[in-house]
């Protein structure tokens, strides 16, 4: 990849950190809202649902548009976080990592939710009967079989997260170093004449991490799946 | 000492020019923020720490400036451009002139279309609708568009041979080979094409910020805009 | 402890009334195919909701319906082994066994007693019919319960395998003191393991009692199978003779049967199937049987059949025999009539012979 | 038609090496709880390869591994009732019932034989375990197969529900000439229906043949367990008397049994217990048995209990009786000696008697 | 909605048909994808699972470019739809349902590998020792099954089908009537000052839509679910 320079190698890294911290950070809170939708009825169930639906049916521009607004740090949020905890979202990394983790939610819960319908429920009743309270059925029965779930849940959440590209730059930006992503960095480069080349080599290199993950995931879901079938 | 550089994206490869040169000169270093024009007035209005702001779009600096968000002096135009229509093909053949609608109508033929970039958002889509109307071609051309986001995806439309006409800028077209310029639009026809430039108000490091503007007006920056292609701007 | 059951249940197309107290020992629910078994069960260990109800083990109530008590599933303490084995599929047999954490010091010792020793590495996915069942019930009895249910444990095991495991689970009752409620299709097991049965059809309970007096109940052999009715004596070891009999004492005299492990004294409850018993009017001789013990005949019941049921006195127990009209005719039995029962020694077998719980000694 | 199976399959843990012949009729796999059975039948079946076998149906060949040969599971047309129900969840009773399409004709016959009217638009979801076993050999049956190979398929059904369905399948096998493999722990099912028994253990055949011989082999007493062994015998239906009686002939004599609806002169096999014959040094008078044999002892065996089994020469039939040392020491049998036969009327149920199919008439 | 003048319902009916019709048409292929990926293992099938995926990982302008190169009048795919179907996709609302159907495609075979990943395969065979063929055990309980997923897919497939921008303006450009779309809408009144609230009335629209759909997929989804059950 000679035709990478510096300045690409520092947006690839980015996107890695960005797309890790992402999938890994949205995985709790996946796992209870999917949780929640599967398994309760609540009156704000139809709402929830919507809510986390939102980032796919929003054009990504708009979510960007709203996170910058809700985010910022004029936004509401963005001053409570800030006053609070001194942490700012607005243009760091982090920030990139919260758009990414948005835009992926609903592919992770959606995942998880078909995962979690597909547990039968009469081993959760077994391991009850045995005297295991809910935490522990959760973590001992439901977690395990529903991992294949999980792990094509954070897949697609990782790629969705590298190809991000809408939400990102409009909520934070396309700060070199900072919140400069590979789908960033490659935009860039379609918007200057010549610069098509240096876009398909950072698109090879995308390709090639996310197959990667890809890879890894089906081998390790695989494995999963033996397990969780009994064999 | 480091400033950022909010820019137009279109402006990458001229600024990232312009910025590595004055680095040179100066000892400051400049970190290159490029997005849309919107996307990036957006952001130095939601509190984005950028020194200096350069737009493709007149627009969103008056709507900036309004907003409170630059600092004085008041933005000053770093560079012009030109808009040219673009045809599939390295060229070669003379270039057109456009008298009338039958002429657009016969290189469009039956089936095909003018890419230009969004005609009622984007910059350089504005200035061809301009251009089109000043010219008595809107009525006839309008339902044979194809608008795109932005001016390099209308470029990359006639590029591929997709359209046979397109309406970029002249800096674009110059630096594809896979089109070539078949009629260069009359500046009259639509609103001068500017590059406004300006201070912000939030910006942490206004005085380098001030003197990379400073070096942007001068020769020396002034003779990279041309390198590539822009035109000075309109005194 | 005693476990007391009063739910009704509305399903779709069928309802549940049904009330009964299962005292400690091993109380069976028996009744057909979709008779509302199961449902009971789920219902205790609190798994289905009934309508209404109010379950209570000892002093714990678990459900009350009125009360608005209800008593979440793990916090019950009661063993289920489900009618399908249900066992973890991510788990291997270990994990299973010893998934309630706290009868892990005996693990191998109820490895042992159902032949699972060299299965607890495998997944369950690997086992068979029968072995996925042993597990199950071993999951259940690791729990260590309050008290056991058991929706047809042995259904899916060899007649091997389960004379393997009844003992343990009357030890189990006996000694430990764990009640057991035991749903089953086989009267032998029934039979073997009742101190109490609860007869279920349609949803309601169609007789309860003591199994000694249901299983001698001639108006229960139509529901409990002709060939399987018969009565429970109460017999205490009197001595081991050296050829493999046991020599014991009955309230009508004495019996002889195959080596019972028991030591003098020890207190033990017989199933003497009717149609073992043969009736003699005179003392029989030169015949294989050991056993002869004279009887007067109580009530002769006739059933649709060829047979009638002879219910007899023997000393203070009542016995059941099942033979042919034609031979009440010509031995003359009617009611108060002597006779002579004979019972052959083989015809009563280790699954026939049951502990009698401490309580009832 | 006949059945061979060959096959050897290796698990990680066990392994299968089976051949044995299914002729015409019913032939019960017996064998202890992981002794292989299922894979057996799911390897007939086609859902699982084995590592090497020939498998064929009459002149069918079902799988050859060596030829390379292997028809696909849905063109095997055997009716497979699994050990567990494996019912379509999502269809209904109905549904799940006439899915094979190609006996809808016989639904209501085959649901009022089974019980099933009033589950007919049910889910399987809502099903009792024994009525979701049912609707699965209802389904089995209205597949119109070939052959039927039947794991267990009765092991959640009551006494009396069974009692139904066995006379089926019966009829079934000797009218419409499917042979049936059937899967059995249940010794009396297999003593009823079974012509022919493959005895597995350990994922080998142990013995395999004609059920007569291999229900009285003395020497296979202790695998099918010392209560339930016994013999067949041929018998020939002479009159029915008017006392619900039913005279038979046998080669050594005459037989009273309950009422069978038979006509006369139709052959029957009858099984009897080798725990329910007597045995008398002289003919014993006054006894509530109806049936009285004379015999000749062909040779005791001894277990290791306190009990010897005595075979028995009764015309041309052999006998088993099981009686204790010291009976058979009191009466001095031994090889050759002369001795009397006493055998209730009532002991042998209509679950012992089976219809001799049309092949052996 | 009386911000909303003519052109902007032409987009909301313009998107409802693109998204209807790309949802619709991509569930054959995606059912036969995922059943390959699910139920196979063949030579290519690292390389198929990371094509579904690739519109996932590549920012959309870049899958739009691509759909450019392959499916324009002078792509090789394209010329050939043109020689032998006399079909054109390019700037057509054909394309723009195409567009919206590949980038939603990784989301609907996700969710429909782990239905099918979910079925029970005891349930298939017991179909084909009934004697039914491979082609009828798909049909009559493979199908029924994985019901619920499909749906979950193709409600995915649909909401992100309506948020759909980059590759869709990329590929067909933006023509109204025939590929503006309302995420192109919104777009283009973001791109000038003060054109928030038009943008806003048609997010609003464009979420009322997607929540229908989306109240509607559940309802659908649960009645299917209570069915394969077996309630
Ligand atoms: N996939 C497998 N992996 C390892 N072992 C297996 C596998 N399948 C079956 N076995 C083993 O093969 C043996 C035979 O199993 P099979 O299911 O045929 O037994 P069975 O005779 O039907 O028993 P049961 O009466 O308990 O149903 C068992 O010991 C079982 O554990
Ligand atoms: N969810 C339900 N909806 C409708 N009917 C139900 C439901 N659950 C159980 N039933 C019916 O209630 C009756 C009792 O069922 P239950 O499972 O308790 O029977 P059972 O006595 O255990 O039978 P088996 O011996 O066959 O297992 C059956 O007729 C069954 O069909
Ligand atoms: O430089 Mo622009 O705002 O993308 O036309
Ligand atoms: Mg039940
Ligand atoms: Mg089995």
């Amino acid at each position: 990849m000679e035709t990478l320079g510096p300045e690409a190698w520092q947006a690839v890294a980015l996107s890695l950190r960005v797309a890790l911290v992402a999938t890994l950070a949205s995985v709790p809170p996946g796992l209870a809202v999917a949780y929640l939708l599967a398994r309760r009825r609540f009156p704000g169930h139809a709402l929830l649902n919507g809510l986390v639906h939102l980032p796919l049916i929003l054009p990504p521009v708009v979510t960007g548009y709203l996170l910058l607004l809700s985010f910022g740090r004029q936004g509401p949020l963005g001053a409570l976080l800030w006053d609070w905890f001194g942490v700012t979202l607005a243009f760091r990394w982090t920030g990139a990592a919260l758009a990414a983790a948005i835009m992926a939610f609903p592919l992770l819960v959606r995942a998880i939710r078909l995962a979690l319908e597909a547990v039968d429920p009469k081993l959760e009743e077994a391991a009850a009967t045995l005297g295991a309270s809910r935490a522990r059925v959760f973590l001992t029965i439901t977690l395990p079989l529903i991992l294949p779930g999980l792990l094509a849940g954070a897949l697609l959440g990782f790629a969705k997260a590298m190809g991000e590209f809408g939400a990102t730059i409009t909520f934070v930006s396309n700060i070199p170093g900072e919140t400069r992503t590979i789908a960033s960095a490659i935009y860039a480069f379609l918007q200057i004449p010549g610069g098509e080349r240096a876009a398909l080599a950072l698109v090879g290199v995308s390709v090639a991490l996310s197959m990667g993950a890809l890879l890894v995931s089906e081998w390790l879901a695989r494995r999963v799946a033996r397990r969780v079938a009994g064999q | 000492e480091r400033i950022t550089v909010f820019a137009a994206a279109s402006l990458g490869d001229v600024l990232g020019a312009a910025a590595a040169a004055w680095e040179e000169e100066s000892g400051h270093e400049v970190t290159l923020v490029l997005a849309g024009s919107s996307t990036l007035a957006r952001q130095l209005a939601a509190g984005a720490e950028g020194d200096l702001v350069v737009l493709a779009n007149a627009e969103w600096m008056a709507w900036l400036e309004a907003k409170g968000a630059l600092a004085p002096p008041p933005p000053v135009t770093l560079a012009g451009n030109a808009l040219v229509l673009v045809a599939p093909g390295a060229g070669g053949a003379a270039p057109m002139k456009l008298t009338s609608e039958t002429d657009l109508m016969v290189r469009l033929g039956p089936q095909g279309r003018l890419a230009t970039a969004l005609t009622a958002a984007v910059p350089s889509g504005i200035y061809s609708a301009q251009a089109l109307k000043a010219l008595s071609l809107w009525e006839a051309l309008q339902p044979r568009l194809a608008e795109t986001d932005n001016v390099r995806a209308a470029l990359a439309l006639v590029a591929l041979g997709e359209a046979p006409l397109g309406a970029v800028y002249a800096t674009d077209a110059r630096a594809e080979p896979r089109v070539h310029v078949v009629y260069t639009v009359p500046p009259e026809t639509h609103d001068p094409i500017l590059y406004p430039a300006a201070l912000t108000a939030a910006g942490p490091a206004p005085d380098a910020a001030r003197a990379f503007l400073d070096w942007l007006s001068g020769a020396t920056g002034q003779a990279v805009f041309a390198e590539h292609g822009f035109v000075p701007p309109p005194r | 402890m005693t476990l007391s059951v009063a739910l009704r249940h509305d399903f779709p197309d069928t309802a549940l009334d049904i009330a009964f107290e299962a005292p400690s020992g091993v109380t069976v629910l028996f009744g057909r195919s979709g008779a509302g078994k199961s449902s009971v069960i789920q219902a205790i260990a609190g798994l289905l909701a009934p309508d209404a109800g109010r379950i209570a083990l000892g002093p714990r109530v678990l459900l009350d319906t009125e009360a608005r008590i209800c008593v979440p599933v793990h916090r019950r303490r009661l063993g289920l082994v489900f009618q399908d084995a249900r066992l973890f599929p991510h788990l291997s047999v270990r994990q299973n066994l010893i998934y309630a954490r706290r009868g892990r010091g005996r693990l191998d010792e109820t490895a042992a007693l159902l032949g699972l020793e060299a299965l607890l590495d495998r997944r369950p996915g690997t086992l068979s019919g029968g072995e996925a069942q042993r597990v199950a019930i071993g999951r259940a009895l690791l729990s260590e319960p309050e008290m056991l249910l058991m929706d047809e444990p042995l259904a899916a095991l060899d007649g091997a395998r389960k004379a393997e495991i009844l003992p343990y689970l009357e030890r189990l009752c006996a000694e430990a003191g764990v009640p057991i409620l035991y749903v089953s299709h086989n009267i032998a097991e029934v039979a073997r393991l009742a101190r109490h049965i609860v007869l279920i059809d349609g949803g309601r309970v169609l007789k309860a009692g003591p199994s000694e007096a249901l299983l001698s109940d001639p108006d229960l052999v139509h529901v409990i199978g002709l060939r399987e009715a018969g009565s429970v004596m109460q017999a205490r070891v009197r001595a081991q003779s050296g050829d493999g009999l046991t020599e014991l004492e009955v309230s009508g005299g004495t019996l002889w049967l195959p080596q019972i492990d028991a030591a003098p004294g020890v207190s033990l409850r017989i199933r003497i199937l009717a149609q073992d018993v043969l009736l003699a009017s005179r003392r029989p001789e030169g015949l294989s049987a050991l056993n002869v013990l004279p009887a007067t005949v109580i009530a002769m019941r006739r059933g649709s059949g060829p047979g009638v049921v002879a219910q007899l006195r023997v000393g203070s127990d009542t016995l059941l025999a099942r033979v042919t009209r034609r031979s009440a005719e010509a031995l003359g039995l009617e009611p108060g009539a002597p006779c002579f029962a004979v019972l052959k020694s083989v015809a009563v077998s280790p699954a026939d012979i049951g502990l009698a719980g401490p309580e009832r000694l």
